[in-house]
């Protein structure tokens, strides 16, 4: 098959989970749940443990060689995710503690007054909706959004309504996670630039997949600030990224007070680190960032080039096999070149929930809700549906498991009767 | 899961009851409506319950969701309809034992009837939610209804 | 010596960082830096290695085998949690990314107005200072503080002043990290909830040495809200604890928006799930979750009076010890039943980076500077301290290490000539 | 660390700067006050930059911090007070150089004379913030004065 990973038997060794059975060793695991999180490699597990056994301290504060070490690991983290992104400075690397909270750290600084708006769009997850609402609601701004097209493409209709010299903010998707949709960021951030909003991008979705490189952006067509989050890129939990343009971070107030983000502190008044420091307050997920900073390396070591490319062949190769199986309907852009590895279907007849048990089952694991996207879901006038997501130990025997298990659920509901 | 635990969880009662529900629709009279969701997957239910006399005379109800909680309310209703509200709280709490029972609870069959089947769906943790939203609504909108008659 | 762990040289057995040397074997590690982290025990890594590689998911959401493995390791966690703090409910846990940000949550979600009192105290960590200057400063509200007596203890002759209807809050430490203080926390709470103020508890220090038992303290002296840290508890780091009252966690607004906080979601508005999830937004610290499961079990297993035993002993021997060094001074107070494992000390004549660095090359590591805690620095006249901090696994030998270090610093800077 | 390491940090002409510190205190006449400090360990400088026709005529200082600390401000002293804008620019450089070096850069005596003693503590990433507190100070004060001038 055209674009898989040549060593793809190699890749799926570094990861050990994809030897767990189920039954007594009858039944193999089949994950196809990596857009609600990845698995991870090896090298992954192997340099958080050195980490904890060998240079556990904490860090920036400590003089002592342990201290060292682990300042030296996790500021050597930022300059891998830097690398990782192609960020313009490594200092506009900010560690979260998952993409939420960089959404949220943006939304609670960024500076709001009545009549701003906030645009965002109807397949955003959750986690860059409410935040949205709740900035949007202290400060008696208004939330827009764009709206879909039945193909699961953004509806840029009404772009002209949307994006005024009212909008301060455009936060957006890159890659939808429900819809796999991947949308056109730079067109959009182009616009919002001409009437001097704030482009943030939710990247959680785009960074396992797409390669990303934000210094070779047109300035006007970059991103102001974007997230994603370490166990979706075959890192840790615990850990996120805010990427975010030196002006555009300096310009906010602080958001968490306390432990290092400080410069000096009185009981009366206290001012600020420069960025990073300013926005990680207190310990950082030490040992996190030391394994994303594995997972970004290992994934650069693959080439997120090929990794796209596997996606790519997987999803093209997923989307056909999906049409075989009757009662199937997948939702989002029918094209792989337009989407991400997350394809979400409903079969006809049977709740997904229960579908996902049947598959289940016979050791194949999806996710089956709002997968964190009712609105888009309530676009699409679906309560919830099923989703497969696959990422770069995904293999055609997998989707081939994947359209024998929905079969066997067609016939376990007896369908055809 | 073995495709026991499988069989176990879907029983052809739960599939009967999911294909045809009973008592399902919205009707008047009612003292109280209640929206309970699952916040993990988006099921719903809206309930209603028409209370006289201390009797349930209905539970008329609209939902959206899976089979287990689609039969769940279809048992709810068979069960709980007619009873006094006391005889229906005990009714309650024997179905509540038997979900958090991790499948180790022998369930009383005088008391739950066709609800007994749910026993095999008390081995999915995941699942149990699915199976109490009914019963969870059913709980609120008659304390609600109690609450007003006070 | 009395009070020391019996099977003390297991317990360092359990430890592998405690094997590292420097210098090529020469040197051995005399890790005296627990109070900024502590090592982790073998358990706590294998535990976490164990869920990355045979169970990792995402929670809540996945119906599948490896969804509800993860799910249930990361709510028995939180089980755990509840059983260590003697918490009256295990839904009152709520999991954070550390202690800063129980802190700031609290202080961001509280509600204040103009002329409402938050009062503190001068020996507080950075991380219960500026979380609530900045949530005065929005609010128009007042920040006021206990001051500090010449020996350390918090000065509460003025605390009618301080504690008055207009206060809202009470936010203080329960273990000083630089002084080593144990504040009367009970004594406190109680003339707090004479006036209706809510009493926010920074257990950071103290979650690691004594024991807590949340339920069995009267309600009017117990706090509202505690917060402790992972890493200073034999766990991972990216993972903290705020416990509070249920009634005080559901009357607080959501903090992070997004994910798994949520009941319902639409474009224009959103309603919130119960707690503990209302504050839990995004993809949770899983695996770290799980690690602090693993570190809190250990440390009851050693036994929490056993560990707070073991730690008066060390900290007795260690003042004992650094009162023979000439030059040497100690903060805070100087009766070891009256604090905690953390003694700040200045050297006349060197500089606390100096101590440091002279220490380190004999495998000592200590901290040097304001440890976070720059106003209780201003108070006692310094600029920065040095601080050594035990835990479980130190022993005796160590203290010696140190003093003898201490001895080599004054002949490196020739204290005597 | 090895004690050879240690010794190389702690060069005599390192202590020596530190126990006489060369142009300690503020002094006026001035163009600019800045103030900095290491957030890490709470070293402070408070330098005064005094420059007339291109010259710098002098730096004065008042400075809590440790030795390596200290002792930089007085050979930044030493270094600088005298020379053209320049000219310290150029020193400046090659100070910083030689700090973010890892250990591996070798110093130009010529131009640093005494600043060369700073080699040993390239080597360890927490203290080239102490070395280079004072020179940031300057700089930032320069910058102030000559923009003020403009
Ligand atoms: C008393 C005290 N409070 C709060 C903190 C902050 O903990 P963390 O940095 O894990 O948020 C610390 C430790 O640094 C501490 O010692
Ligand atoms: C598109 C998108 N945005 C944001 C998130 C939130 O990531 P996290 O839960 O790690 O904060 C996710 C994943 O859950 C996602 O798919």
């Amino acid at each position: 098959m055209k674009g898989l990973l040549p060593d793809l038997d190699l890749v799926r060794k570094d990861f050990p989970i994809l030897e767990r059975t189920f039954d007594g060793g009858e039944t193999p695991l089949v994950y196809l749940d990596s857009a609600n999180t990845s698995q991870k490699p090896q090298i992954v597990i192997d340099t958080m443990v050195d980490h904890l056994e060998r240079h556990n301290a904490n860090i920036a504060r400590a003089m002592h060689h342990l201290g060292a070490e682990a300042t030296e690991a996790f500021e050597g983290a930022r300059d891998i995710v830097a690398r990782f992104l192609g960020a313009p400075e490594r200092d506009e690397v900010i560690f979260t503690k998952n993409a939420s909270e960089g959404l949220n750290l943006v939304a609670n600084t960024v500076p709001l007054a009545a009549g701003d708006v906030v645009v965002t769009t109807e397949m955003e997850h959750h986690s860059n909706i409410v935040p949205w609402q709740l900035a949007t609601q202290r400060a008696g701004a208004t939330l827009k959004w764009f709206g879909l097209t039945d193909d699961g493409q953004l509806d840029l209709s009404n772009i002209d309504e949307l994006i005024t010299p009212a909008t301060k903010i455009v936060a957006l998707t890159w890659v939808s996670n429900m819809l796999g949709t991947i949308n056109p960021i730079a067109e959009i951030a182009r616009k919002a630039h001409e009437v001097g909003a704030l482009v943030v991008v939710d990247a959680a979705q785009a960074a396992p997949v797409l390669p990303i490189d934000l210094a070779s952006m047109a300035e006007e067509e970059r991103p102001d600030f974007l997230v994603f989050t370490g166990h979706k890129v075959v890192g840790p939990t615990g850990i996120g990224v805010l990427w975010g343009r030196r002006a555009a971070l300096e310009a906010l107030p602080p958001f968490l007070g306390g432990g290092e983000m400080i410069a000096t502190v009185t009981m009366e008044r206290s001012t600020y680190a420069p960025i990073p420091h300013k926005f990680e307050a207190g310990t950082p997920p030490i040992a996190e960032a030391v394994g994303l900073g594995a997972a970004l390396e290992y994934l650069m070591h693959v080439g997120m080039e090929n990794v796209h490319a596997h996606e790519q062949a997987i999803t093209t190769y997923a989307l056909e096999r999906l049409a075989t199986v009757p009662g199937v309907t997948v939702l989002g852009p029918a094209d792989a070149a337009k989407r991400g590895g997350a394809i979400a279907f409903e079969l006809d007849g049977v709740h997904p929930h229960d579908v996902a048990q049947v598959l289940d089952s016979k050791g194949v694991a999806i996710r089956a809700g709002h997968h964190c996207a009712k609105p888009a879901h309530q676009r699409f006038g679906v309560q919830a549906s099923n989703r497969m997501s696959s990422y770069l130990y995904t293999t055609p025997a997998e989707i081939d498991a994947l359209v024998e298990g929905l079969e066997y659920v067609r016939t376990f509901f007896k369908l055809d009767q | 899961m073995t495709a026991a635990n499988l069989e176990a969880m879907y029983q052809e009662i739960i599939l009967d009851h999911y294909k045809n529900p009973h008592g399902k629709g919205l009707r008047d009279p009612f003292e109280a409506e209640v929206h309970h969701v699952n916040p993990t997957c988006g099921d719903e239910i809206t309930l209603r319950v028409h209370v006289d006399g201390g009797k349930i005379e209905d539970i008329s109800y609209d939902a959206l969701g899976c089979s287990i909680s689609q039969a769940s309310a279809s048992v709810l209703n068979d069960l709980v309809v007619g009873k006094t509200v006391d005889e229906a709280m005990t009714i309650h709490e024997e179905f509540l034992r038997l979900m958090q029972g991790k499948g180790q609870v022998e369930p009383d069959e005088d008391i739950l009837e066709d609800g007994i089947a749910f026993a095999g769906v008390a081995k999915f943790p995941a699942r149990i939610k699915c199976a109490l939203l009914s019963w969870m609504a059913w709980k609120d909108a008659t304390a609600k209804t109690l609450a007003e008659e006070n």
